[in-house]
């Protein structure tokens, strides 16, 4: 094997498969050291929750990953290539010069018998983030949210200073054996927390402010559209998990889901509507 | 600059890497395999000054010289002395094996002496009779039990009858062998292979023997119809019922005949050369000779005779002590027990408690080759009387006990310089001369000292007497053959012996002729032909019991096509005869 | 209870239900490791093989457990390289298989060498005109890239996925993957193919020997197509087998039958070659070393019909089935067909091994008979109770079937609409 | 450069056995435990009973003495080994084993034809106080390795160390003969360079009634039999059952 050993010779036969057992060696360590390098680097650069962002939209099913603008009808089929981050997205931009959305207040905000104020943006993670005018940014769980946990068991919040990223976790909240990630409308430092009882959750510091730092949210007349299609994902998730399908009749959600289903596994509902 | 703790380790490792770059690390991998070729319980082979050291093998009459290689004094391998006139070189698996004796598992280690030689003494106390049953006669060693015996009141010396003659082989030119295992540790196998070019050897057998195989013709006559084929050549039968009793074709037993009378001179041998087949060697001028013994010194002459043991009236002996300490022809249990009055002591001496030890009260742990001195009797095939000694190779493994000496005592005799004497009076007969094989000189005895002559012996030599062939006087024995057994039913098989009798298994190795080979046939197998074995029930490596005249013994059976129906095939000598095989 | 460690959204049994199936197996493990034990502090006198025997059951064994886990490398192959994205769908499980099978192998491997502690020799001084080099650096070497292609796997894991660095680290591998599995299969290729050659290098055993090209007997080549063909075919059964047991839809049919396909079409230019190969070892090959072919299939118990079982009931019959197109479509037959390619190259790899030490090579040499010990039994279970292990623990705690969850969906929307139509 | 054989006798050979345990004497090689079979065994030269598979009373027999063949052609056990335990040493045309390198993986044992390789399934054990007697000139092997026939390696060693000694580069033929050569009784083993016109193994080797076993493998063995014996001959082919070891 090397050639002061025994019954080594500088001859094709040894040359050859020498070689090639000491190239695979090399090629399968480059490949493993390498990993572990950029895995190092990631972890330096705080690309943790886009990363996680990413795998865990690699792994939703692909009807869970349509572009908004399939929801409103406007295309007929478009899977997402941007994890939900409009903000790069090229088909996006291009096509909201030509449809300018425009906030009609004659919208109703009642959809289903939840309350979707059109004064704030939505995430499709059952988030919304409301700017104010002090420049922070608000961020709250929907009420389609808020009636999937009822009242949270427990809630993770970041403290205060602590750094927040689109799509990454902005915070955690326990609900029987259901352990959600929510995931974070905007960019930006959490500068005061609230909780379940206070209707919000943070209040941020975002990195940018104006209409292109929210592209990537939900708002106006996406909104209901989105609603509609997300019951209709409640309540495929309500039956795959165990729970008998009532909702069939397009009734509205009670306003504590969770506990009118005590025989669904619950930690996979909230998974599925909040996007982990 | 100081350095730091850091630059300790950079340097360190740096070492460690820099190293993995130089052959060391990797030379020092390598010789760990030399710790896996010390595997735990090898043992290790002593080293030491490689020695040569010569003597005769004891194992048989056929005294092979042997050739020892020895680590100092412990003999590591054993070869054959091709200088040797007699045994030329040859040795048999048990002879290359000897010198592995001493330390078989087997071997006795406890030593009675003091409570047998109380028990023997307190049994001739009331003039009760002693026998000695000497299996090996015609040594030294027997010639002081006859003389104790003679000492002793009622003193009977016993022994295997020996025939009175040696054969020829060397003029012989046609060899007719009824079962003889001619080719198979008979004789001086040197001997016998050297002849062997020179004579036609028909062997007239049942069965295929090691013999049989190589002989220049096969004769597979019926079983037990010997006699008969004896018969025909004696002139006392027809050549038809010949041919009808043998089953052989007249042709061929005309044509054995023709060979006999014309290509001689003729030889007829038989497997233990005393039935009447011997006495055809009358008839065709058979290169038999007087059998000659080595001179003895006059003193010696009024010793006990030679009886049979068929002759000791029954329940008449009060002591037997069994020499059994070399191996020699064995006699039956059974046809020694009723020679043995009521509480008869009986002492053994033997290497282990297998052979005799099963019946004796007493069993003394003999010496035994390669650690006994002892002289060996001129074997079957040596025409020339020969006195050889078989020196000890190593001290004894055990505590042992000295046969004769046991014996003699009891007649006050001291027999303890026999050989010394034994070896002097050849010195004075002053024929023949003494062969040295570190040397390979031999020495006209007239030109030697005594004291020469008996360190020469001790060293490995041989004295053999000048060839002189005396031509067998043919007035013993009747010529007649005897008549021809009818088979009786109870005992439809005849029992052949397919193989030479063993020696003690004195080595584990010889397991490789066995156990890792299957190349001899166990003395604990039978085999049968399929027809036999059919009708008996008995599978291929089953389990049976033979009958025989001798008793029951459990064995294992083999079926082979190449044996004849009517036959069992065995390995002991003894059981030769008839008997039955039932499975067990 | 360890609910916190199964995928979100897939359905797992209890955990006492979980342990109450992985304890039977576990006894049985034990079992075997005993066996093994003995064979290493003991010897191999434990076992029945012999001088003339020199090889028994654990070469079979492992010969088959390799070939059957070649769907890793081919499965890899064809997804990474040849991107057949479908079968996105069972490469996980493709890459547990590989790793149960290989492992196993080198572990008996271990027990069979008479001095395991050498087993760095080959490595050492090694001979590199022995086939059986080519097979030890192989299988080192491979096993190395298969447990490095499970890690992402295990990374993946619900709670492992917490840690930061765990999740990069896999996100990187995984993308770096096609490079392991290029390398995977590069060595896999070889190492299928130095198993055959092992035995076909074997000129004192003209049963066995073959001609070939340069350095490697036909049969190195035939090794090869073999193992790649029942590969897929073996990832077929087995998710088959887990659907049964764990009574889930896994992958959807369309994977099945393209994992069909695929071994259908490799079965059948194997068929063929094997036969041309046949042909070749029974005019010339054969006869040129002074053996009659004939005289192979006189001994009984191996006639003639152990060939044709190969080539033609195992071979070519599987092939056809998962070459037609309406029998696709059956679960039934496709599952049959997988069945029989699988236990047609275990066939292969029992004649190539064990008959061939039992036909005599010397005119006076008897026809050999073996039957393994108890102890070598016991180390054989041991292999497939790991395997058993192993693959069901990766089932309930990772994410071997990444369409497991979708599927539930789907079925949850046909289970919907059903309720819908009988509404109204 | 030699080239050692070996001419064997096989009208000669009587099947005694005392080659075999001379082997075992010469290179340490101990018995196996009783319940062993003849199959688990170590005897660098085996004897074969054979016989022409007929009944009696036509049934003959003869003995083959089958040792390491010396294969000196494509030599199938050195092609196989995975880490050079065996080797051709290209001074003597001997096939060497290193029972120190091998790993027991019995590879060589599957390969060799002629079934002359042998593995030691149990440790060495000799009964108490026979380690005594053990020879000098060859260490024992442990479990777990191959072994076979060297043509008495030690001895080829000692005669070479003697013929140093006596300052002669070439040993004395009569000085290096195998421990079977020597034990065989009736001289049907001979032993020499094959090389060598003038010794008897090279003449015997051209004797019309000389063959090899399995020549036609092309693996050239150095073992040369003899016997005038038609069927004896046979055996020198590859087998032909027949209906008696035709067996389920």
């Amino acid at each position: 094997m090397l050639p002061w050993n025994y019954g080594f010779e500088w001859n094709a036969a040894h040359i050859i498969f020498l070689g090639a057992f000491y190239t695979v060696l090399v090629v399968v360590a480059t490949t493993v050291v390498s990993a572990l390098i950029r895995a190092r680097r990631d972890l330096g650069a705080k690309e943790t929750e886009a990363i996680r962002w990413h795998s865990d939209f690699e792994e939703l099913p692909v009807s869970d990953r349509v572009c908004r603008h399939v929801l409103t009808g406007e295309f007929r089929e478009r899977t997402c290539p941007n994890a939900f981050d409009c903000r790069h997205c090229e088909t996006h931009g291009k096509w909201i010069e030509h449809h300018p959305m425009a906030q009609h207040p004659e919208f109703e905000e009642d959809v289903l018998g939840m309350a979707f104020p059109l004064d704030r943006f939505y995430h499709r993670g059952h988030t919304w983030a409301r700017p104010e005018e002090d420049g922070t940014v608000t961020v709250g769980i929907d009420e389609l949210g808020e009636r999937l946990l009822g009242v949270p068991d427990a809630v993770e919040l970041p403290a205060p200073g602590a750094r927040i990223q689109t799509n990454g976790t902005a915070f955690r909240v326990h609900k029987r054996d259901a352990d959600v990630r929510i995931l974070s409308p905007v960019d930006g430092e959490v500068i005061e927390t609230g909780g379940p009882g206070r209707g919000w959750y943070l209040r941020v510091k975002p990195d940018a402010t104006g209409e292109p730092a929210f592209r990537h949210l939900l708002r106006g007349a996406e909104v209901k559209a989105w609603l509609n299609r997300e019951m209709e994902r409640l309540q495929l998730a309500l039956v795959s998990e165990g729970a008998a399908p009532t909702l069939a009749d397009g009734g509205v959600p009670v306003d504590d889901i969770a506990a009118s289903y005590p025989e669904a596994d619950w930690d996979a509902v909230c998974g599925e509507m909040f996007l982990e | 600059m100081t350095t730091t703790r850091r630059n300790l380790f950079q340097f360190l490792g740096g070492g460690a890497v820099g190293a993995l770059i130089t052959p060391a690390p990797w030379r020092l991998i390598t010789d760990t395999a030399i710790w896996s070729e010390n595997w735990p319980g090898i043992p290790k082979p002593a080293r030491g000054e490689i020695r040569t050291r010569f003597t005769h093998c004891s194992l048989c009459t056929a005294g092979c010289a042997m050739r020892a290689r020895c680590v100092g004094q412990q003999p590591v391998s054993l070869a054959g002395v091709k200088t040797h006139p007699v045994s030329r070189g040859a040795l048999c698996p048990w002879g290359i094996a000897a010198h592995h004796l001493p330390y078989h598992p087997r071997r006795l280690r406890q030593n009675p002496w003091q409570e047998a030689a109380a028990a023997v003494s307190a049994a001739l106390s009331g003039g009760g009779r002693m026998a000695v049953l000497d299996l090996r006669p015609g040594r030294t060693a027997s010639w002081s039990y006859r003389r104790a015996l003679a000492a002793l009141p009622k003193g009977v010396y016993l022994a295997p009858q020996q025939p009175g003659f040696a054969v020829d082989l060397a003029s012989a030119r046609t060899v007719l062998s009824f079962g003889a295992p001619l080719l198979d540790r008979w004789g001086t196998p040197g001997n016998v292979f050297a002849a062997r070019r020179n004579f036609r050897l028909i062997q007239a057998e049942p069965v295929e023997t090691r013999t049989a195989a190589l002989a220049d013709e096969w004769l597979a006559i019926r079983p037990g119809s010997e006699s008969a084929l004896a018969a025909w050549l004696a002139g006392e039968l027809p050549l038809l019922e010949a041919a009808a009793r043998t089953g052989i074709e007249e042709g061929r037993i005309a044509a054995l005949g023709k060979a006999l009378s014309e290509n001689g001179p003729a030889l007829i041998l038989d497997r233990d050369l005393t039935s009447s087949a011997m006495a055809l060697n009358k008839r065709f001028k058979g290169t038999l000779v007087a059998r000659r013994e080595a001179p003895v010194p006059e003193s010696w002459k009024k010793a006990a005779p030679v009886s049979d043991i068929a002759a000791v009236p029954d329940r008449s002996l009060n002591v037997l002590v069994i020499d059994e300490s070399v191996p020699g022809e064995y006699i039956p249990w059974p046809a020694i027990e009723p020679k043995l009055a009521g509480n008869a002591v009986v002492v053994a001496f033997a290497w282990t408690r297998e052979g005799y030890g099963r019946h004796a009260r007493y069993t003394l742990p003999a010496a035994l080759f390669p650690e006994a001195l002892d002289d060996i009797p001129g074997a079957i095939d040596s025409v020339a009387a020969t006195f050889r000694l078989s020196t000890p190779l190593v001290a004894a493994n055990g505590p042992v006990a000295d046969p004769v000496a046991f014996v003699t005592k009891l007649a006050g005799l001291d027999a303890g310089n026999a050989l010394r004497e034994r070896a002097d009076a050849i010195h004075k007969a002053g024929r023949g001369s003494l062969i040295t094989y570190a040397d390979s000189k031999s020495t006209a005895v007239k030109d030697l000292k005594a004291e020469d002559f008996w360190k020469g012996l001790n060293e490995g030599g041989c004295w053999m007497e000048d060839a002189v062939r005396t031509p067998l006087p043919y007035g013993r024995g009747s010529d007649k053959s005897s008549p021809i057994a009818e088979p009786d039913a109870s005992m439809p098989l005849e029992i052949v012996v397919a193989e030479s009798p063993v020696g003690p298994l004195c080595s584990p190795l010889l397991s490789k002729l066995y156990r890792e080979s299957n190349l001899r046939q166990p003395v604990s197998r039978i085999v049968l032909s399929p027809f036999d074995a059919q009708a008996a029930h008995i599978k291929d490596g089953g389990a049976a019991v033979l009958e025989t005249g001798r008793g029951r013994f459990a064995v294992l059976a083999a079926v082979d096509p190449g044996v004849p129906p009517g036959v069992v095939q065995v390995a002991i000598p003894i059981l030769a005869g008839r008997g039955k095989v039932v499975a067990a | 209870m360890d609910k916190q460690f199964i995928t979100r959204g897939v359905q797992r049994c209890s955990t006492g239900k979980f342990l109450s199936w992985m304890l039977p197996w576990a006894v049985l493990l034990a079992f075997g490791l005993l066996s093994a034990g003995l064979c290493l502090i003991k010897g191999l006198n434990q076992t029945n093989m012999d001088n003339r025997f020199a090889f028994g059951l654990w070469i079979f064994l492992d010969l088959t457990v390799i070939a059957l886990g070649a769907g890793a490398f081919f499965t890899g192959f064809l997804l990474y390289i040849l991107k057949v994205k479908e079968l996105r769908a069972v490469i996980n499980s493709a890459v547990v298989i590989g790793l149960v099978c290989y492992s196993g192998a080198v572990c008996v491997l271990a027990v069979d060498v008479g001095q395991p502690l050498r087993a760095w020799f080959t490595f050492w001084y090694p001979n590199v005109h022995s086939m059986l080099t080519e097979v030890t650096f192989c299988i080192s070497c491979y096993l190395t890239v298969l447990m490095i292609e499970y890690l992402p796997i295990v990374l993946k894991n619900r709670q492992l996925r917490e840690v930061p660095s765990f999740l990069l680290f896999e996100h990187e591998l995984h993308k770096l993957v096609y490079v392991l599995a290029g390398v995977g299969t590069f060595l896999s290729f070889f190492h299928q193919g130095s198993l055959g050659g092992l035995y076909g290098v074997l000129r004192g055993r003209p049963f066995a020997f073959r001609e070939g090209l340069a350095v490697w007997p036909s049969t190195f080549f035939l090794f090869i197509l073999s193992a790649a063909a029942v590969g897929p075919s073996f990832i077929l059964l087995t998710t088959w087998l887990v659907e049964k047991i764990s009574r889930k839809r896994l992958v959807r049919p369309e994977v099945f039958r393209l994992l069909g396909r695929i071994s259908g079409l490799l079965l059948a230019v194997y068929t063929l070659a094997k036969s041309v190969d046949t042909l070749i070892w029974i005019n010339r090959t054969s006869p040129e070393s002074g053996f009659a072919a004939w005289q192979y299939y006189s001994w009984k118990p191996f006639g003639t019909w152990i060939l044709f079982a190969e080539i033609v009931l195992f071979g070519l019959l599987p092939a056809l089935i998962l070459l037609t197109p309406r029998l696709r479509l059956h679960t039934g037959w496709l599952v049959s067909a997988a069945a029989l390619a699988c236990f047609g190259v275990a066939l292969n790899r029992f004649v190539m091994t064990v008959q061939t030490l039992a036909l005599p090579t010397l005119s006076f040499d008897p026809f050999l008979s073996y039957f393994p010990s108890w102890q070598e039994v016991g180390t054989f279970l041991a292999v497939v109770a790991y395997g058993v292990l192993v693959y069901s623990f990766s089932f309930r705690y990772f994410n071997l079937f990444p369409e497991e969850r979708e599927l539930k969906l789907q079925m949850a929307a046909q289970e919907e609409e059903a309720a819908l139509a009988g509404r109204y | 450069m030699k080239r050692y054989g070996m001419s064997i006798d096989l009208d000669r050979c009587n099947g005694c056995g005392a080659c075999m345990v001379a082997c075992a004497v010469e290179n340490n090689i101990p018995a196996t435990p009783e319940n062993s079979n003849d199959r688990k065994g170590i005897t660098w030269i085996r004897v074969y009973k054979i016989d022409n598979k007929e009944q009696f009373p036509d049934r003959r027999s003869a003995f083959v003495p089958v040792l390491c063949q010396q294969c000196g052609h494509e030599t199938p056990c050195v092609h196989v080994c995975p880490q050079q335990a065996v080797d051709v040493d290209p001074a003597t045309g001997i096939v060497g084993q290193m029972p120190e390198r091998c790993l027991g993986c019995r590879y060589c044992m599957a390969a060799c034809p002629y079934h002359a390789r042998y593995f030691n399934w149990w440790d060495p054990k000799w009964p108490a106080g026979m380690e005594k007697a053990l020879n000098p000139d060859v260490a024992p092997r442990m479990r777990g390795v191959v072994e076979k026939c060297n043509f008495c390696h030690g001895r080829w060693h000692a005669a070479k160390e003697r013929a140093a000694i006596a300052g002669k580069r070439e040993i004395d033929p009569a000085d290096y003969v195998p421990a079977c050569v020597e034990a065989c009784p009736t001289g049907a083993l001979r032993f020499g360079d094959l090389n060598d016109p003038a010794v008897e193994v090279a003449r015997d080797a051209k004797t019309p009634e000389s063959f090899r076993l399995l020549e036609k493998l092309g693996t050239e063995p150095k073992i040369y039999y003899r016997s005038e014996r038609e069927w004896v001959r046979e055996i020198a082919n590859a087998p032909r059952p027949g209906k008696e070891n035709v067996r389920g």
